[in-house]
């Protein structure tokens, strides 16, 4: 794979009460980011366990983002 | 009561923005004090509830008699309504609450502070603006000379382009060299970072307002706190009185500020402010600490402008027959805080004074619980 | 449950074009070819609208149509509009909580407005994550719980009398428990009060009198709050009456216990007769004018330092006012006040400030690296605009103490599970928001046990707190939400983790079982225990585990 | 029958807070503002101290 092609999957946990509003606000404003992220609501940053981490990366996340 | 018309029917509005996307007309956001442009078609801020547009008729070409309904044709919700109508409706309410709030005191009337003419000097919630995500700046401390600067390259851009098109050189000319002069101011002052808050603008001041307004010392402490955690070389002076840090966690806050951020307090009345050929404004002020009037020069004047009763009371107040004090602020009963002269009619937050943001809360409870009370014993609690 | 699980799964998925502003930016075609390919899916539709009336019928006609038994709604963000699509659900008797949504708008056609094909993608993996969840939710219901319809407020002084008032006119009944013997707290030792410029005395009659006539307000004096059981809606509270203990049952729990005055011991050579607080000094005031001719009164005494960092908001306008008082007795007496910052704030107090000036009373601001010096019958102090040392004669040095925490308010912050902050104030659920709510549901806070207050703002929280408190006693019942923690019993191992982590308070270690659990009432569905427990044993009913998991794994599907 | 609405003037932190418990205690509160959005001057603040939450 040449570095060109290179699309990473980032998986984003995002707090329901600010990260998640935040990517919605995102929208509201029109702000443009690069479409590789896949969002994942959590009702708070703490709910997101390590587990739930390590299963990203096992499954092929290239990254994951915790917002909260 | 009167319903003005927004043109825009608000339950199908979905806000899904399309409307103002395509609108054709540029409005100053008052929103932002001028600071930036919204369309004719718009919304306050992003979060705004209720989540619907609005018209300004001031502005939209429609209204102005001019051919348009581009928001018309674009909203596939059908909502516009350029025909819509103010309605009345009559309500019959067992008790009325007032919490008309406040607004700023106008700094133009300190005509030795500047503000209006000096373009650096700004009010407190002009900053509020400026620091904010959502405001003209994006968060970044641009300096207003040259956010106007910027707004002068840009026309001078499309007027060039003109006089390119209509062969007049004797203008191309004379444009482009402010151009060129302006694109060279522009970078050497860019960002605010040498930063003044003047306290008691208008308030504890025998000319206008003669009390204090109780936030400003917190909100100026606060701004300087969060211009220096978005611009770490930002250093701050706050010129006052007395700081009077009264609420819970303030005098913590106040202390982290000089320790941790840096601010400067300084004990002093500013007397006047000029300005450089720079529009770098120039404060002179008196030490009392040190007993010596002196000067200091900054990239940017904060003016913590008071609380002042909003214009619009008396008319309120003469119509629901409530009495008002000296400084036109709502009257309330010394050891019922939210009762009115009038029995039935309640007040709460900054319409009855300066009050920070926990007191209204706290006071909008109180005078929710006081027309509970009202209403759930028809009328026999007003006696108590 | 069980027949549940073994019914097929039926899924119909709502794609929304919301106008143009996801058709616009996504190919949605795609996306309904797409969704129909998923596990599970029987029903694909795309609306104009979903969220008008005619896309909402559809959704309510579709379920009984087609048999389904989850809905996802692909359109904008569960924020604004779970609710609607959910009664929807609910209307076409489906549990609300077989819902899910995709957001395809916010987080997708809005912020991918370039790149069509791309967009496209993440939507379809959007669905697919949905979709994944949705077939893994379950059946969840709301739990119904009765309520007490009556207050218990502990504390009788000015705040705690005002909420017990206010909470009486509103029809509730109220039990007003006081330590002391009679009501009124720290305003039976005031003198005149503000603004009414009155003597504290008259004020308190007044209320204590309305109370008194108020039938649905039981006042119990020297009395305690020894235990609280329950949680929201459903209190028990154990009152000690002299000897006697009673038990009632409560909706809701004020919490006015107010504070009391520092007592300067060791500080500026406090000795009670020519160094006194102005509790004495309001004291002695009461009698008429005490003697002396020169008075020095010193702010911040015990305030704003290393030991109590906090500002007490109350003591410059009661030292203003003595001023006054000092001043009207004897205009010939000489009053001086050294200070750091005269926090006169407001309309009231600002006046006030200027009339001692009128009168004649001194200011001399001191640099707290220089504390003034108490002697016999003088105070020194650096005079920073002269830059020397002045000496003031002083047969009276008034001392301004702060307002401290009550002794037993850390009993009563364990008591009620309610937290305090460093200074021992009771820490209310939002220092701007929610000034006088805890996180916990059901307990509220006026008054001084807050922060200091003056009589106008503990009238003003006392009022306040009844509203809030109002809003559960109004109701009929309560329903708590659907979306709460719950704690395997076989894999709990109890190390009590998830105890620490609870911010409201709702999981109790069970002994005999040695596992802990989760009072549904109290939990909010934060999930802090689910992110915690090592063994996976607490799970967030509607966030599982095994939902974020079939999630995940959808976001790489191809 | 004696109405048991409420009337509040000003849709800002005070009248909004006093609208919500009004209606959560089940009355009919009426919320005027002049403006098309309620918030009034707190929907301008930037964060708020002593935390330095945003104000939305």
């Amino acid at each position: 794979m040449s570095e060109e092609q290179f699309e990473p999957t980032i998986v984003g946990f995002l707090c329901n009460w600010c990260a998640y509003a935040g990517a919605d606000l995102a929208g509201v404003s029109r702000l443009q980011y690069p479409p590789n992220l896949r969002t994942i609501r959590s009702l708070c940053s703490a709910t997101v366990g390590s587990h739930q981490i390590l299963k990203a990366f096992q499954k092929g996340a290239d990254g994951v983002f915790v917002g909260g | 009561m009167r319903q003005k018309p927004r043109y825009v029917e608000a339950s199908r509005c979905t806000a899904c923005g399309a409307c103002a996307e395509k609108c054709p007309t540029k409005v100053p956001n008052e929103f932002n004090f001028g600071l930036d442009e919204h369309k004719a078609i718009y919304k306050d801020y992003a979060q705004g509830i209720p989540s619907v547009y609005t018209i300004d008729p001031t502005h939209c070409r429609i209204f102005q008699g001019k051919k348009c309904g581009v928001c018309a044709k674009t909203c596939q919700a059908k909502a516009i309504d350029y025909e819509q109508k103010e309605k009345f409706v009559d309500l019959n309410v067992a008790a009325v609450i007032i919490s008309t709030g406040y607004e700023l005191f106008d700094a133009t009337r300190i005509s030795e502070y500047g503000y209006g003419r000096l373009p650096n000097v700004i009010s407190a919630l002009e900053m509020e603006r400026l620091l904010s995500a959502g405001g003209p700046t994006k968060g970044h401390l641009t300096r207003p000379s040259t956010i106007r600067a910027e707004a002068r390259v840009r026309e001078l851009a499309k007027r060039i382009k003109k006089a390119e098109t209509d062969q007049d050189m004797e203008n191309l000319g004379r444009f482009q060299a402010e151009l060129k002069w302006l694109e060279a101011q522009i970078h050497k002052h860019h960002t605010a970072t040498k930063l003044g808050f003047i306290q008691c603008v208008g308030s504890r001041d025998f000319r206008f307002h003669k009390y204090c307004s109780s936030f400003c010392c917190m909100h100026s402490i606060k701004e300087a706190i969060i211009a220096k955690e978005h611009e770490p070389q930002t250093e701050s002076y706050i010129f006052y009185m007395d700081l009077r840090t009264v609420g819970k966690g303030f005098e913590e806050y106040k202390v982290r500020g000089e320790k941790v951020s840096g601010l400067k307090y300084v004990r002093g009345r500013v007397a006047e402010i000029l300005e450089d050929d720079e529009h770098n404004p120039i404060v002179y002020y008196e030490d009392t600490e040190e007993r010596r009037v002196k000067s200091m020069t900054l990239d940017m004047v904060i003016l913590a402008t008071a609380c002042s009763a909003p214009k619009g009371v008396n008319p309120l107040a003469e119509m629901l027959g409530v009495e008002l004090d000296e400084n036109n602020f709502i009257k309330t009963h010394p050891n019922r805080p939210l009762d009115t002269s009038v029995p039935g009619i309640f007040s709460c937050g900054c319409a009855q004074g300066p009050l920070d943001i926990p007191e209204s809360v706290a006071q909008a409870s109180s005078a929710a619980a006081r027309a509970a009370e009202v209403v759930m014993t028809g009328g026999l609690a007003l006696a108590m | 449950m069980t027949g549940n699980q073994k019914e097929e799964i039926r899924i119909g998925v709502f794609i929304c074009d919301c106008g143009s502003n996801i058709a616009g930016y996504l190919t949605m075609q795609e996306l309904v070819d797409y969704a129909r390919t998923l596990p599970n899916v029987v029903f694909v539709q795309e609306n104009l609208y979903t969220c008008s009336e005619s896309g909402i019928n559809e959704i309510k006609q579709a379920i009984p149509t087609h048999n389904l038994n989850r809905v996802v709604v692909a359109s904008c963000t569960p924020r604004t509009h779970e609710p609607l699509f959910q009664s929807a659900c609910e209307e076409a008797a489906l549990n609300p909580y077989l819902f899910e949504m995709a957001n395809i708008r916010d987080q997708c056609s809005w912020v991918h407005m370039r790149e069509r094909e791309k967009g496209t993608e993440r939507a379809k993996h959007q669905i697919a994550m949905a979709v994944a969840k949705a077939a893994r939710l379950r059946e969840l219901s709301r739990i119904e719980l009765g309520i007490s319809h009556r207050a218990v407020v502990i504390g009788g002084g000015i705040s705690g009398m005002s909420a017990a008032m206010a909470l009486g006119n509103m029809g509730y009944e109220v039990d007003l428990v006081e330590k002391q013997e009679k009501l009124g707290g720290l305003l039976n030792s005031l003198n005149i009060v503000l603004p009414a410029n009155e003597p504290s005395s008259r004020l308190l009659h007044d209320l204590a009198a309305r109370i008194s006539a108020n039938d649905k307000i039981i006042v119990h004096t020297s009395s305690e709050v020894t235990k609280a059981e329950g949680y929201v809606g459903n209190y028990v509270v154990t009152i000690r009456e002299k000897s006697a203990e009673n038990r009632v049952k409560a909706g809701v729990i004020i919490v006015a216990i107010g504070a009391r005055a520092l007592k300067p011991e060791g500080l500026f050579g406090y000795n009670g007769k020519s160094v006194i607080t102005h509790l004495e000094l309001e004291a002695l005031l009461k009698q008429g004018a005490p003697a002396a001719k020169n008075v020095v009164i010193v702010q911040c005494v015990g305030s704003r330092c290393a030991e109590r960092t906090y500002c007490s908001r109350i003591c410059c306008m009661t030292a203003v006012k003595n001023s006054i008082l000092l001043k009207e007795a004897d205009s010939r007496n000489k009053v001086t006040i050294l200070y750091r910052d005269m926090m006169m704030y407001g309309v009231e107090n600002e006046d006030m400030f200027r009339k001692s000036k009128e009168l004649g009373v001194r200011y001399v601001a001191y640099d707290p690296a220089k504390l003034p010096q108490v002697g016999e019958d003088f105070v020194k102090v650096y005079h920073q605009r002269m830059g020397k040392e002045i000496s003031i004669p002083a047969e009276l040095v008034v001392l301004s103490t702060p307002l401290v925490a009550q002794e037993d308010a850390a009993n009563v912050s364990s008591m009620l599970k309610v937290p305090l902050n460093e200074n021992g104030f009771f820490l209310e659920g939002h220092v701007k928001l929610k000034p006088l709510d805890f996180a916990t549901d059901g307990v509220y806070l006026c008054g001084s046990a807050r922060f200091p207050a003056t009589i106008r703002e503990a009238v003003s929280q006392g009022l306040g707190a009844a509203s809030r408190a109002a809003i559960v006693l109004s109701k009929e019942a309560l329903f708590t939400s659907g979306i709460v923690a719950d704690i395997n019993t076989e894999t709990c191992c109890g190390c009590l983790g998830c105890v620490d982590v609870c911010p409201y308070g709702a999981i109790r270690f069970v002994e005999e079982k040695e596992i802990c659990q989760v009072n549904k009432v109290l939990c909010k569905g934060c999930g802090g225990c689910a992110a915690t427990c090592p063994s996976e044993s607490a799970k967030l009913d509607g966030f599982s585990s095994e939902q974020i998991y079939a999630q995940i794994e959808q976001a790489f599907a191809s | 029958m004696a109405s048991k609405d409420v009337l509040i003037i000003g849709g800002g932190i005070a009248g909004m807070q006093a609208a919500l418990d009004l209606g959560d205690m089940g009355l009919q509160a009426h919320l005027v503002e002049k403006n098309p959005s309620i918030g009034g001057k707190m929907a301008q603040l930037d964060k708020t101290f002593p935390t330095n939450d945003c104000t939305i």
